[in-house]
């Protein structure tokens, strides 16, 4: 038994773990934060110099081959230390995409420069505030030509490539698609998270390559999705972990009426609370490791399970932080709204619970029988 | 049970709606706020347009409802102030200046100040002419308000000689704008805590005084830091004895209390309508039941404050002291405002990461509602201080023992004063 | 603006306070607990002399006309004083099914003997474990004849008649029957809460006359449940208070650790939210009191707010106080049971806060325009 | 990151389930209970076929996993002991009498009592021909168990006079049919609280103890209330020194609190199972979105606990010291269970008032579980203490004051001691 991640990866945390709080965390956040969208592409640079875009990629792709607890452990990771790079959106979504579905030529073409960190490529899904599904989706392709309009897209006005989810008879279909060709516009648009930016790419004929056979685009797509859920869901439980700990060191330093706040039952048994959700969470993420690394047949419900239980522990963590810390947590210069913008940001990203709770019990609905 | 006025409250009533008419226009929607039709929203414009509407009102009689008539009040009873605040909120009124100077102030000086100084001071704030504003919380002392640490010292060993106040303060609404503050600070750090404070009235322009602006986490700046450094305050701006500062301070925190209402926020109305018009797995949201079970507890939570405020109006109309009911409002309105913000993006699914209002349901409140609302469970008392009242209070439970107790407030322990040089 | 009871109504508040505090309370309910099925039959024998089950009857059949106000204000006592007889079906559920259906001649028959106290009746509904709904009950009349099998029916082993809900081709029927005549058997079976005794009433031809045109059944079911709603959850937010009480008395006088347990915030905060809930439930039973007694046209959905909000403060008051009264809360001679358990039973009497919630939620969605 | 033993974890696991399958049935299903397949229920039948099973286990080596081989005991690991748990969860076998005096009384024994004791007692012990139960909680005495009152008088003032020993006790599982108890009771009420307790060992037929059943409110009497007159105790059954009995009783404490588990009751499974039969609105309850919300929310509880669960066996399993998993464990179950409970009464609408297996759904176990998860929350460490002890052991925050430090036991306020008479 042995339901832990390796001393190789847990120095790769370790690695990751120093290498955020040195180079990320809140002073990056705060560049974001106050307009500087290009705060983060050194960091980006760096990210792919140690590897990070990579440890899903095979080595024939320029990858380093890890599976998917690396990725878990720097998704972890980057979680606590507020990242701000598009990685979530490459490393959790297109590029297992472009290795699910891409040909082998597009794979060759595309995937060593995205692993360099030549090019950024992100995933050009909504269309607008409702919920993603095929009849809210109407871009369409056209003898590979696309039209359309997305929002919102994560890092959509600075990444280099997309891939376009495009309407069709059956199923829809990916196209990928170079963002800063002639029939693509782009234009940045207020997000609750200014360090995970967003944009709205409106597609007037922009050239698209087909990524995947035609009309298996939603299939694509949930499979993704729920590989994503995993590492979403690790990124928001490390989250968790660094709010619930800015809390209790605040709670620990901040006297009240001759005494550390902490020891006041009404602040200490929340913090119980938080600790509980924050752990419950963390070992539903470690099962999903453990799915995602096997490519088990739970997968679905782990992965689910995981991102549900992180996306509360986040939200219920972030928000009491803010609590916690009283009038001093409301200001722009502690940092508890970096997390609490993050928490809600990260908890929509790819569905909200309203979502993930649905495809839970569904998964437990097919269950087989022997699992019950 | 009913529910209508007696014969001299529906008198009242139709007064007051009388002005209102000749004097303001009707919100065309009731959430509707004077911020929202207010077209040059700097805050010059704001407070001259607040200082103009409080001279009008003044020179018709309905300035000051609770305040005596000598002072330029109306003298209104408490269910009076009650109907005229259920009229006025039907209209668009230019809101957010001379509140607190009337709430906070006035009564203090009512109270504490002298003869002259009550006929200087009162009439203007009266009018609006002259604005107040209201000095108390510091970085270190919030909950524990009077753990404040500025310093008011005598210049010299004269009865009557100035004294010298240092220190920083926060949380000040209008500070920018105000001629006056009411502020409390510490003269003796020897005695226990609540014994070694002194309150004073400032002008606001005095030399020493810096006011800057505190950015809140949603990015707007509604309050301001205000430095102290070596301002001179005459002894005659003293309200209240040397050392008895808390005293006179606790008048206005009840005051406080008393005008806190619901916390602002998308309400149920707007959770509604935006499950009615956002869709779900491709239904309309407000079929799904666990849609509808989340708008049934906060309609139950809605129709209750609103019917517990309506038992609260009926003790007044009889002349009954009003009980707990602004700190059951707050405590329940602002975490359900933070609910409902966070189920509202919820609904929007992945688009609830942009604010742009033209691109988001719900012209982006609930975003904005989502960043304002954990300031709502914390100003105005936070929830665990509001629990505290309502169980010690009311339920009359015991109080935690004070680990400050007894001890003076240079020996209490204060850790490293975490607040004042940030977590 | 006069959002209370009046004068009257609260004389009549202390004088039931004081009767159920004499005649019934935990005493009375620990002896139907103990198996004493009969102990409550004196207090019901003397309720009635009081006029309570005449209350809202008109005087002509012999009751004191009084509005549903005084109903409310008994109904809150009710639930205070932990009351066992049948007097809650009686006068929130039977007797206004009674008035609002029954013919002339059936409240000539009935109603006077009914309020006196020398006759008990009941409502027969339920058809075991399933919510009461047209596709769930099949009891049948035929000529007349009565066939089914009804649990569970309250207090359907003692009472003298039962108005039994039966399936017809439209919208179902009721029809009076006399419980102690041939073709009627009953059982006691297990319940909760004893105090508040169930029974499986089988029907086998036994006589019954039509109540109500054929086929308004479930309209007239409807309509008397939003009626009974007011009243039960002024019987629960009277119960959710007197486990308040209990409770801050308890935290009052209980050391731990050399000081009051009522001075820890995590009984503290806990007591204050209680109080929260029972007040909020208490507001909205007074407006649904106020639609109720007006016939007003807000009453569906006034009564389900009542329901809802004092079905949760109860059920949050009943077990917290359990909570604070810690290992002695939970032995038999401390009285925290008698409300958890009477919490329980009031919670799924004519329907649990899932068919409630819908009620609110529909009513809503119909109001008119200009309430939104 | 897998599942799978070492080398000698699966060797050890194979010999358990060989000799499991040797000596006992598997069960039908993961739920079923040795009292559901029980047919004579009696307490009497209940002992003998606990000790015969446990006789059976000592002779073949398998009884007191955790003791030393000297004392009859098997001497394993921490991970062996898991690992024996997890294979005989899958069987039905006698529990519930032999365990708390190998798990708390044993242990105490090989600790603090004489070799000829140990030599007397242990052995049987282990092979349950002698039963020992735990006597520790009074009824002011609950969370605050140092604050516990029996009083332990010497009879003289020989060094080794006997002990006197008068009070009352609660909570006491097994104390009919036990041989032998262990207690802790007051001997110095002169002295801070936990410095006057003394700890001993008793002879359950010792003249002057009398045991009653406390009646829960499930209405089941699973405890006993064991009252002290005069009970004579040698000195030599004194564990520790004089005054030393806190520190005793706290090994015990902790060994109680890694033996806590999930609360019984239906469970994650069975609510799910209740969901697909049951009808709501005319629809399956399972379909509506409220009810699946519900299912979500507590499968997630109940994964993250398995799987907190399994990170804890893997840190036994690294020989690490296991964290606060049996707090959050309890703290979560606990409630779930009484939501659960609640829940599914509610999913039975009308018919979940009666209790009668045959006729309300899920065979009345949720009503059941309604009635005995009130006792799961406070039993073994309430809610609140839970929380307190995460809090202050996991998460670093400082303990409150003291009301009662430095204070002699009998100066330490009592209030009305409203846990001795009654609320």
């Amino acid at each position: 038994m042995n339901f832990d991640f390796s001393p190789e990866q847990e120095l790769l945390r370790d690695q990751a773990r120093s290498f955020l709080a040195a180079n990320c965390g809140a002073p990056l956040a705060r560049k974001l934060l106050d307009g500087n969208v290009a705060a983060g592409d050194d960091l980006y640079r760096q990210m792919a110099e140690l590897g990070w875009i990579g440890t899903g990629v095979p080595e024939e792709y320029g990858g380093f081959g890890a599976g998917g607890l690396e990725l878990c452990v720097l998704a972890e990771e980057l979680g606590r230390g507020l990242a701000p790079a598009p990685i979530a959106t490459a490393t959790y979504l297109a590029i297992p995409l472009l290795l699910l579905a891409g040909s082998e030529a597009q794979k060759r073409k595309y995937l060593t420069p995205l692993v360099g960190g030549e090019l950024t490529v992100t995933i050009a899904v909504n269309e607008g505030p409702r919920n993603a599904t095929p009849r809210n989706v109407a871009t369409m392709a056209e003898n590979n030509l696309i039209t359309g309009v997305k929002y919102p897209v994560a890092d959509g006005a600075r990444a280099d490539l997309a891939l376009v989810l495009c309407a069709d008879q059956g199923g829809g279909s990916f196209y990928l698609v170079a963002l800063n060709e002639p029939g693509v516009v782009r234009e940045d648009i207020p997000a609750q998270d200014p360090s995970r930016p967003q944009a709205k790419v409106s597609f007037d004929g922009a050239q698209g390559k087909a990524v995947g056979k035609p009309g298996e685009g939603w299939a694509l797509l949930a499979k993704i999705y729920d590989h994503a859920a995993v590492l979403y869901a690790f990124e928001q439980m490390g989250g968790a972990h660094a709010a619930l700990d800015q809390a209790c060191d605040y709670a620990r330093a901040r006297f009240a009426f001759g005494r550390a706040i902490g020891s006041y039952q009404g602040v200490k048994h929340k913090l119980a609370d938080m600790y509980v959700a924050a752990t419950l969470a963390k070992s539903n993420c470690y099962y999903a490791a453990w799915a995602l690394s096997t490519d088990a047949a739970e997968l679905p419900l782990a992965a689910a399970t995981a991102r549900v239980s992180a996306t509360k522990a986040f939200d219920m963590c972030a928000s009491e932080n803010i609590q916690i810390h009283g009038g001093m947590g409301c200001t722009w210069e502690v940092d508890c709204h970096l997390y609490y913008r993050r928490a809600r940001s990260l908890a929509v990203n790819i569905g909200s619970n309203l979502v993930w709770e649905e495809k839970l019990v569904r998964a437990l609905e097919t269950r087989p029988e022997e699992a019950a | 049970m009913d529910f209508s006025d007696t014969t001299e409250e529906a008198a009242f009533r139709m007064e007051a709606r009388a002005w209102l008419d000749a004097n303001a226009t009707p919100k065309a929607h009731p959430n509707q706020t004077w911020a929202s039709v207010l077209e040059d929203k700097t805050r010059d414009n704001i407070v001259r347009l607040c200082k103009e509407f409080q001279s009008r009102r003044h020179a018709d009689g309905w300035a000051c409802l609770h305040w005596p008539k000598e002072y330029g009040g109306r003298g209104c009873t408490a269910i009076e102030r009650v109907i005229y605040g259920q009229e006025e909120s039907r209209y668009i009124v230019p809101r957010g200046v001379v509140e607190i100077g009337q709430g906070m102030a006035g009564p203090i000086l009512m109270k504490y100040a002298t003869a002259d100084q009550k006929a200087r001071y009162l009439p203007p704030m009266a009018t609006g002419e002259e604005i107040w504003c209201q000095i108390f919380s510091e970085a270190s002392a919030g909950s524990d308000l009077a753990g404040l640490r500025m310093a008011a010292t005598k210049d010299g060993d004269a009865d009557d000689a100035d004294w010298i106040l240092d220190g920083e303060k926060i949380w000040t609404s209008g500070a920018h704008y105000s001629d006056f503050g009411i502020t409390i600070a510490r003269s003796d750090g020897a005695v226990a805590k609540h014994k070694g404070l002194t309150f004073f009235f400032i002008d606001m322009k005095s030399p020493g005084i810096s006011i800057a602006p505190i950015r809140q986490i949603s990015g707007s700046s509604h309050f301001n830091s205000v430095r102290f450094d070596n301002v001179r305050v005459p002894d005659a701006q003293r309200l209240g004895a040397v050392g008895e500062g808390w005293k006179v301070a606790l008048a206005t925190l009840m005051n406080e209390r008393v005008s806190v209402g619901e916390a602002p926020g998308p309400d149920f109305e707007q959770i509604f309508a935006l499950a009615q018009t956002v869709e779900l797995n491709d239904r309309p949201a407000i079929e799904n039941q666990m849609v509808r079970s989340k708008l049934a507890h906060w309609y139950c939570e809605t129709a209750g404050l609103k019917n517990t405020r309506m038992r609260s109006v009926s003790a007044l109309s009889r002349g009954e002291t009003p009980g707990p009911e602004n700190s059951i409002t707050k405590l329940v309105s602002a975490t359900k405002a933070q609910d409902i913000a966070r189920f509202g993006a919820d609904l929007m699914d992945q688009c609830a990461v942009i604010t742009d209002p033209d691109l988001v349901l719900g012209d982006g409140r609930f975003q904005q509602s989502y960043m304002q609302s954990p300031a709502m469970r914390i100003a105005g008392g936070t929830d665990e201080i509001l629990r505290n009242i309502i169980a010690e209070h009311v339920l009359k439970l015991p109080s935690e023992p004070r680990a400050d107790k007894g001890l003076a407030f240079s020996e209490i322990p204060t850790g490293n004063v975490a607040g004042e040089t940030g977590p």
